[in-house]
């Protein structure tokens, strides 16, 4: 098996006053392995994009621990190391609008980086990684001076996957890295990272609620609900052989373009159901947890 | 045509005038300045007054006794007087009154103006008593003063605000008596007030308590306070006030020529002066010569003729006409004398070890006001046309204004002066020493200042005028202070007002008014 | 809602210390004193008196302290150049002459800020929209002194519609009314254009409109409430400033209010004045800017206080 | 409708994508700043007031050079009214008030224009600071700007000219003391917006600092506002500067300024109105001019009305 | 039966901008019947919101403005409705629904106020009591529970899903004869949105009216649709049944749209299929075909002559010149139609030929 790059134990991030938190994660644990893809699924507002901005460190975490290759980064390390690991996890960020500054040239855009670290010795060395990084992600060098502007949305999410690319990460964020974008033009996006990923060994965290696109590009899902993870198994397994009622439901939710079978499509509902008894990860297959009580568990896997 | 405020002026006698700032107290221990003097002149009556001609004439003192030394005076006072709250007006509240101006205690900051009285300054410092002040009322009806020196106006000086009596149980019984209208301020004059609302107007209404209350013709007089000279004038045009000039809201600069050419403007004498300091004590305008050149460059003329436009009338002395003795010019210099001027200028830049005019920089002190300012910038252009020096003009908030000439921070700085009484020592006394208050230029000189003690002592008052040319004629040919020009009283007044001029200290006795019956 | 306002209130009380500290310690080191004047013909003994009656002699310590104990209790004693009168009299005489001029303006600032807002959003980019415009700028453009004199002479001396100066009956409060509050107006109108055209492409716009809603009927019920947030968020330091007059238009048409005194107080360094105005004013701002923020939180119901400090 | 036409078979052998031809790009380059320009140009009343700003501008830097006469030379025609000699009539002074009125323009658009300047770098600093920072340290630096607005600016105004030299310096110098506070208030209100935006976030996970984040994020984003903010500084500053005047601490005689000349005529409204009408013209022509650029820039500067 | 709603003819609408005339809606042309529902698919920017604001006459003028066409609302031409005439038809014959549940709602006006007013503009007479009732009905028919309650709340005390339930019930108010749905659950995650879908589909069960539906999302079409059409820059460039657009789509573009998208069986090692390049233009829309620029398939004609609407079959149009005769054959990309034969399969071959 591979090695980890990434652990995540016990992950809290409470929001608002200390008195009445808004828990955006509760309590999450789960791994990541060097190369592999792995999917992040779950409603709206259930905390995916809070886990990655933990990891990357956007927020100071209310509790757990974040452990990026051996190094416990989520304890209050020096703005030295955190510029450093900068280096190394980087985030694609969801909508391509807001993700990059109006006022800045694609050139400056990708350069930003550069600058921050002050990884060029001059100009040219300087354009030089900025061309090279546009071509990676399918734009031409020519580009580097226009603004994000003038650009589609399938353009713009290169823009910010070269800017995420600019500091040569190992581990990237990809924070509904196409959910803005037009159905065509997330098959774009979505074939270069996975090209990227086979060229260049990424590591991805990969957030998404559109199930579809989760299961084609991961190899691990993870099933988040209201700040917990519920479900986590290889992506075919879950898709399969989904176990929580929550990921069942999900599933069943998805539409296909396929009005036969849309017409016979029956979702199932999920209402969450009063627990007692404590809550826990149960591996009902190999590589494949469930979040809940141990009878609930029993009883959703016959 | 008619307006209803004249109908209604036909029945009852009302006049309408606006003032210039609200007044800061009406108290006449307090009072430093001519609009509140506006209000204590009338709503209260001294020992004597003034006529427009500026004789002094018995007011609630019927007759008086001057000793032979001249420094003894013994009023009588007037049968029949009385408060407004009907006690007749006794010797003893006079005393009771100057006493308490001279109290320190009472804090009047016009107290000084009662020094001439034997004992005043010595009490009003905290060194002496109040007994050994000089005033006793001898009975109801007598008042003896005794003065420190013979001081031949001062009967004038019974005049002034300060010398108003108070009527005692009231002010002993009220320490908040003057602070509004009503009837715990008890007055003895024509008028008494009947409002004041702050800030806004006040009313004075004809007191029929007063002993000649049969010759006062007016029955009301409105006053707004208006701050805004422009507005004061719209006002005048729009017929909603009577009059417009000293001590009440001023005809403005820029109304001058419009008030001229409908030929209503009036002109009064004033004893009065607008003249620039010079700083004696600076490098530069401690130079004699740069001050006379100084002096000589200024077409005094024009300026009157064309900036202050009020008839004016040039100042080449430092005692204005209306003070009796001063009335022809003294021919100590000549107006706009640009070859003399030149003449010093060469002479005090060889004394200042300076090659040329325009290595010479003379800074005006202006406080801040669009009337000082234009002044100071005519004369700054005539200096840098005619004497080729450069001239810059330093405009300073009122305050620190003061307190820049206090402490000799400056080269030239206006000011103006008027006198409290009509005597040539109210524009001469100030320089006997470079530190006595209002000096303002470091300059002293010892015959100068022998002079001065000379003339204060002097009973005769030919000899007395002489001693104040002779000091008069020092203090030109040293220009420790360039005299610019002798104020004016403009005023303008609806045709309907009778009697209403200013006097030539600029008060008005609002008793000699009236308003006229129809056309 | 309670804890926060008393949370806020503490603010203020410490807003308020610092104010009152830096305006003594600036009035205090300012040259003059209040009893300075042309003619004056002082002696050192008799200016030694006066000092001696209003402390002024006291080591600063102990004139600071005496201040901050006046300012605690709201009393700050006689003024210095209106002799004997109280400084708390003279506020609470002037402050509703300015209240209802101060009021009146912004009525007119309000209304007609809207007004022109509403009409020049509705027509944008349209005859409407530039008329409207230019008015609200031209009213940002004159300087208040020279449109207070303008109506003065036009519509007071000229037509004798109103009276030219004075504070008597509603005739009088006319003109200083419209004056004072014009430029404000125009400011409003531009404020409240830029954030109704914001709101006019909002989706629930489209919605209201969806409905069948009249083009107005959207204005009013739906798009003005909300633009008009930012709007409050100006009136609130505004409020404070207008309420408490204005000297420029007090001077021009002779109106009694408490403009004046920020003024003429500094003017003739009457330290009691000066302190009094100035601890009323902030009180008064600080109070307005509390007010805005709750304001703000009954106009709008996704604001909640208790976040109000992020 | 499935009658074909005839056509050439030539015309249907397939040739595939032209690349280039979908290419958004390919269409002539415009940089950001280039479609801001566009935008603009196409605002006429925004252009209209570019243009009366040139000119205004134009004429204060040249008219005093050019005139006959000086600002503070006195003619002896006093009062005059406007003839061809003097364009603009004359003053009390006899001063010729056409070149004083441009004489005036570079006075109280310098006043205006460093005001502003002032304002945006000290506002604009301070209101980014405290927004970025945000937490106590804005809560504190917000409270200080309360205190700075109830200080009487009078008694400042008065320390200042106690301490410095009368003048033009002093006097930008007294605006800019508590003018900034507006413009600090407004780009904390914009940065606390924005520095939540996706690409800020993304500068923060790239390592940047927070002077990295105020000058390439938060700054220029937030440029509509603060040009907006501006074009209303530079009004309230030739006011403040008239306003001075007319309580006696503006600049010095002979010194004009439009503020000083509006006051100084406005008495003068019966008898020579030419000196209160001609300043008072050019200021709210001027303050147009400034409000309309002002619009336009922000209109050309948000994404949102641009596209 | 087939009584006719709504039919458009030749809708032209444009904008002025600064850059130029963008021409949003470039002619286009569909019907629709009582209880149909129509999707209108296609990419960002090609021109659906802008038919749909045109059917409520909602195009803000300036700087919108309609270059011709007719919108027939049962034979009534709108367009030539004044504006006081188009406020009694908006949400009373025409309903919309728009994409934005977060924004559509006015932030500072309780839930159940806005449904009451929804009512009472249409309904002069209705008593205020009367109106709040209906509207805690409305309330309750699109599934929010506790309706008394949620009435007097503001929008951000509700979810997004819920708000778009009270979005869809102020667009039942009036009981309109035809909803439009603008992209109503692109905001909503997918277990919210196919409620939101089921919710809908019920009401035109019950009310029997028809919607248009906007979307770009084949998915969501192959569950609400009757009727497809598929827009590009500003033309409808297919149109037909459902089944005809998903198992027998005839147009390049369609392929890319049902292409680009994997579903549940994709296998990861196929490549997505996409369509290189982007939107074009619309101030300067190209010559001849559109679509040609990023077209694999384009041929020399659709650069130079824009295609005519071909009938594929009596309920299935495509604006395509590869339905010419003398066009070379060119079959369904591999891609697609493994896909489509796995979907036949799936349901044991149905309906296509
Ligand atoms: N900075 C913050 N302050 C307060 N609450 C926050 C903050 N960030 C997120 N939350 C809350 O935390 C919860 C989880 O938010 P998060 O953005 O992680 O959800 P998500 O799963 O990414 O949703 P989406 O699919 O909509 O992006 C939400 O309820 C959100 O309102
Ligand atoms: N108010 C407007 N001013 C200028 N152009 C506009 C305006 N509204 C729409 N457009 C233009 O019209 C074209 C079609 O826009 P429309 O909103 O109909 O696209 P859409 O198909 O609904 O896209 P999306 O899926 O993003 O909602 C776009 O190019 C758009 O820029
Ligand atoms: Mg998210
Ligand atoms: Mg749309």
């Amino acid at each position: 098996m591979t090695k980890k790059l990434l652990e995540v134990k016990n992950l809290k991030q409470y929001f608002g006053k200390s008195s009445s938190p808004i828990k955006a994660v509760d309590g999450i644990s789960f791994d990541i392995y060097e190369g592999e893809v792995l999917g992040l699924v779950g409603e709206s507002g259930s905390g995916k994009s809070t886990t990655g901005r933990s990891i990357i460190g956007l927020y100071d975490i209310t509790e757990g621990d974040i452990i990026y290759q051996g190094k416990n980064i989520s304890d209050k390390i020096s703005a030295q190391e955190r510029k450093e690991l900068a280096k190394s996890i980087q985030m694609i960020f969801q909508d391509p609008y807001a993700s990059l500054n109006p006022r800045m040239t694609v050139s400056e855009i990708i350069g930003e980086g550069f600058d921050i670290h002050g990884l060029y010795k001059n100009k040219h060395e300087r354009y030089e990684k900025i061309a090279e990084l546009l071509e990676s992600v399918g734009l031409n060098r020519e580009h580097a001076n226009r603004y994000a502007h003038e650009f589609s949305g399938g353009q713009r999410q290169r823009i910010g996957i070269a800017r995420a690319l600019s500091l040569g990460p190992k581990f990237i964020i990809a924070d509904e890295p196409i959910s803005a974008l037009d159905v065509s033009i997330q098959a774009q996006v979505v074939n270069l990272m996975k090209k990227l990923q086979r060229e260049q060994n990424f590591t991805y965290l990969f957030i998404a609620h559109d199930l579809s696109m989760v299961k084609y590009i991961s190899d691990r899902i993870a099933v988040m609900h209201h700040g917990k993870i519920v479900e986590l198994g290889p992506a075919a397994e879950i898709y399969s052989n989904p176990v929580h009622p929550y990921t069942q439901s999900l599933l069943s939710a998805v539409p296909q373009p396929d009005p036969i079978s849309e017409s016979k499509r029956v979702r199932v509902a999920y209402t969450p159901e009063e627990v007692t008894g404590e809550l826990e990860q149960f591996e009902v297959s190999p590589e494949h947890f469930v979040y809940g009580t141990k009878e609930q568990v029993t009883r959703w896997t016959n | 045509e008619l307006s209803a405020a004249t109908v209604a002026a036909q029945e009852e006698q009302v006049l309408n005038l606006a003032i210039g700032s609200e007044p800061p107290t009406i108290d006449p221990a307090l009072a430093t300045d001519s609009t509140s003097g506006a209000i204590i002149k009338n709503v209260f009556e001294g020992l004597t007054a003034m006529n427009n001609e500026g004789e002094v004439l018995p007011a609630a003192a019927e007759s008086w006794e001057v000793s032979e030394d001249g420094l003894t005076y013994t009023f009588t006072l007037r049968d029949g007087n009385v408060w407004s709250n009907g006690d007749p007006v006794t010797a003893s509240d006079f005393e009771f009154a100057w006493k308490r101006v001279l109290n320190p205690e009472t804090a009047s900051q016009y107290a000084s103006i009662l020094y001439v009285l034997e004992g005043a300054e010595a009490y009003n410092s905290g060194e002496g008593e109040a007994d050994a002040v000089g005033v006793t009322a001898v009975d109801e009806k007598t008042l003896e003063v005794k003065l420190a020196n013979p001081t031949s106006f001062f009967l004038e000086l019974t005049a002034f605000y300060t010398y108003m009596p108070v009527h005692q149980a009231t002010v002993e019984a009220d320490a908040n008596w003057a602070l509004d209208a009503g009837d715990a301020y008890v007055s003895n004059g024509p008028f008494s007030l009947q409002e004041w609302a702050h800030s806004s107007h006040y009313v004075l209404v004809k007191s029929d308590s007063y002993w000649d209350a049969e010759n006062v013709a007016l029955d009301t007089v409105n006053v707004q306070i208006i701050e805004a000279e422009s507005t004061a004038n719209a006002e005048f045009q729009a017929g909603g006030i009577d009059y417009l000039g000293s001590p009440y809201s001023t005809v403005s600069l820029d109304a001058i020529d419009l008030y001229r050419a409908n030929e209503e403007l009036n002109v009064a004498p004033y004893a009065a002066i607008y003249w620039y300091k010079l700083n004696t004590t600076d490098e530069v305008t401690s130079n004699v010569n740069i001050r006379k050149a100084l002096a000589l460059a200024i077409d005094r003329q024009g300026l009157v003729d064309n900036i202050t436009k009020g008839g004016q009338l040039p100042a080449l002395g430092l005692v204005p006409p209306t003070i009796a003795g001063f009335e022809d010019d003294r021919d100590y210099f000549a107006d706009a004398d640009y070859d003399a001027a030149k003449e010093y200028l060469a002479t005090g830049l060889e004394e200042l070890g300076l090659a040329d005019a325009s290595e010479l920089t003379i800074n005006i002190s202006i406080n801040t006001s669009e009337a000082h300012s234009t002044i100071a910038q005519f004369i700054q252009e005539g200096w840098a046309q005619n004497l080729g020096i450069n001239v810059n003009i330093d405009n300073t908030e009122w305050q620190v204004y003061l307190e820049r000439l206090n402490v000799l921070d400056f080269q030239v700085a206006r000011m103006g002066w008027i006198a409290d009484y009509n005597d040539a020592s109210s524009f001469l006394d100030m320089y006997r020493t470079a530190d006595s208050g209002n000096n303002d230029t470091g300059w002293e000189n010892e015959e100068f200042k022998s002079l001065i003690d000379q003339a204060s002592a002097e009973q005769d008052p030919a000899v007395r005028t002489d001693l104040q040319l002779q000091a008069e004629a020092i203090m030109v040919d040293e220009m420790p202070v360039i005299p610019l020009y002798y104020y004016t009283n403009l005023y303008v007044v609806q045709d309907h007002v009778e009697n209403m001029s200013p006097d030539a200290l600029g008060n008005i006795n609002l008793k000699d008014v009236s308003i006229s019956s129809g056309e | 809602m309670t804890k926060y306002v008393l949370h806020r209130l503490i603010h203020i009380a410490i807003a308020l210390f610092f104010i009152v500290t830096a305006t003594f310690f600036l009035m205090r080191l300012a040259p003059g004193n209040p009893f300075a004047s042309e003619q004056t013909v002082m002696t050192q003994a008799i200016q030694d008196q006066l000092n001696e009656q209003y402390g002024l002699n006291n080591p600063w310590y102990v004139q600071y302290w005496d201040y901050l104990k006046n300012v605690v209790q709201f009393n700050f004693g006689e003024s210095m150049y209106y002799r004997g009168r109280s400084t708390n009299d003279m506020i609470f005489e002037s402050f509703p002459v300015s209240l209802a001029l101060g009021g009146q303006a912004l009525l007119i600032a309000v209304g007609g800020g809207i007004l022109l807002g509403v009409v020049s959003a509705m027509n944008h980019n349209r005859a409407g929209d530039y008329i409207s415009t230019i008015i609200a700028v031209l009213g940002i453009s004159i300087p208040s002194f020279v449109l207070a004199g303008l109506l003065q002479y036009s519509l007071g001396l000229k037509l004798g519609w109103f009276p030219i100066s004075g504070w008597r009956d509603a005739a009088s409060t006319v003109l200083p009314s419209i004056a004072l509050g014009i430029s404000y107006m125009g400011n409003i109108a531009k404020m409240t254009r830029s954030s109704l055209l914001e709101q006019n492409t909002s989706e629930y716009v489209k919605l209201a409109r969806a409905k069948g809603l009249k083009r107005w009927a959207v204005v009013f019920k739906h798009s003005l409430r909300n633009a008009l947030l930012p709007v409050v968020s100006y009136l609130g330091p505004l409020t404070a400033g207008i309420l408490t007059g204005s000297f420029v238009i007090e001077n021009v048409f002779a109106i009694p209010g408490l403009g004046r005194h920020f003024v003429t107080s500094i003017n003739n360094r009457d330290y009691t004045v000066i302190m009094g105005t100035t601890v009323f004013y902030a009180i008064l701002l600080l109070f307005a800017v509390l007010i805005v923020d709750i304001l703000y939180v009954l106009i709008d119901p996704r604001i909640k206080l208790e976040g109000a400090d992020n | 409708m499935q009658e074909h036409e005839v056509l050439n078979a030539e015309d249907f052998r397939i040739v595939g994508v032209k690349e280039d031809e979908t290419d958004v790009l390919s269409e002539k380059t415009i940089s950001f700043w280039g479609e801001v320009f566009r935008t603009f140009i196409r605002n006429k009343l925004a252009i209209f007031g570019l243009i009366l700003l040139i000119i205004i501008f134009l004429m204060a830097i040249f008219v005093p050079i050019f005139s006959p006469y000086s600002f503070s030379e006195q003619t002896g025609l006093y009062n005059a009214p406007p003839s061809m000699t003097n364009w603009f009539g004359t003053d009390n002074l006899g001063r010729d008030i056409f070149v004083r009125a441009w004489y005036g323009a570079r006075i109280s658009l310098l006043i205006g224009l460093s005001a502003a300047a002032i304002d945006v770098v000290i506002g604009v600093l301070y209101g980014s600071v405290a927004g970025v920072i945000g937490g106590n340290t804005d809560n504190f630096m917000m409270r200080i700007c309360d205190i700075l607005t109830a200080i009487p600016n009078l008694l400042v105004v008065i320390m200042l000219l106690v301490v410095m030299e009368q003048g033009l310096l002093t006097m930008i110098i007294a605006l800019s003391i508590t003018g900034w506070v507006r413009m600090a208030r407004i780009v904390r209100g914009e940065v606390l917006q924005i520095k939540n935006q996706e690409y800020v976030l993304a500068a923060r996970t790239l390592g940047a600092n927070t002077n990295h984040l105020i000058f390439k994020h938060l700054i220029p984003n937030a440029m509509g506002s603060i040009i907006v903010t501006m074009t209303l500084t530079i009004p309230g500053a030739i006011f403040s500067e008239a306003f001075l005047s007319y309580i006696g601490l503006g600049v010095t005689p002979p010194t004009a300024s439009w503020g000083t000349m509006a006051s100084e005529g406005n008495e003068a409204i019966l008898t020579a109105p030419w000196r209160l009408i001609f300043p008072a013209i050019l200021i709210s022509v001027t303050i147009f001019a400034f409000n309309a650029v002002g619009d336009g820039l922000r209109d050309a500067l948000d994404p949102k009305l641009r596209k | 039966m087939s009584d006719l709603l709504l039919e458009v003819k030749d809708l032209r609408v444009s904008f002025k901008t600064y850059a130029g005339l963008v021409q949003a809606v470039r002619g286009v042309n569909f019907t629709l019947k009582k209880g149909e529902t129509l999707a209108i698919v296609g990419e960002s920017g090609s021109g659906k919101s802008v038919t749909a604001n045109a059917l409520m006459r909602l195009i803000p003028q300036p700087p919108g403005q309609y270059d011709g066409g007719e919108i027939l609302l049962n034979g009534v031409n709108i367009l030539d409705k004044t504006e006081d005439e188009m406020t009694g038809i908006r949400g009373k014959d025409i309903a919309m629904i728009f994409q934005d549940p977060m924004t559509a709602l006015n932030p500072t006006i309780r839930v159940g106020n806005q449904i009451v007013e929804a009512i009472r503009i249409h309904d002069k007479k209705i008593s205020r009591e009367a109106a709040e009732k209906r509207a805690i009905e409305l309330l309750d028919e699109v599934g929010i529970p506790m309706p008394e309650k949620r009435f007097k709340q503001y929008p951000h005390e509700f979810s997004g899903g819920m708000r778009q339930r009270v979005v869809i019930a102020i667009a039942l108010a009036a009981e309109p004869k035809l909803l439009i749905a603008d992209e109503p659950t692109t905001a909503l995650d997918v277990t919210i949105q196919a409620q939101i879908i089921e919710l809908m589909k019920e009401i035109q069960k019950k009310n029997e009216n028809s919607i248009i539906f906007i979307t770009h999302d084949l998915g969501v079409v192959a569950n609400i649709a009757d009727k497809v059409a598929v827009m590009y820059a500003g033309q409808i460039v297919e149109y037909g049944d459902v089944n005809e657009i998903f198992y027998n789509p005839k147009h390049p573009y369609t392929w890319g749209l049902l292409g680009s998208m994997p579903d549940l069986e994709s296998n990861d090692q196929d490549e997505l299929y996409t369509i290189p390049g982007a939107p074009p233009n619309l101030i300067s829309p190209p010559k001849g075909d559109a679509f040609a620029a990023r077209n694999r398939y384009a041929m020399a004609i659709d650069y130079v002559k824009e295609p005519p609407m071909y009938k594929v079959k009596e309920n299935h149009y495509a604006k395509t010149w590869l339905l010419h005769p003398d066009s070379p054959k060119v079959e369904v990309p591999a891609v697609i139609q493994k896909r489509i034969n796995r979907f036949l399969e799936a349901e044991g071959g149905a309906t296509n030929d």
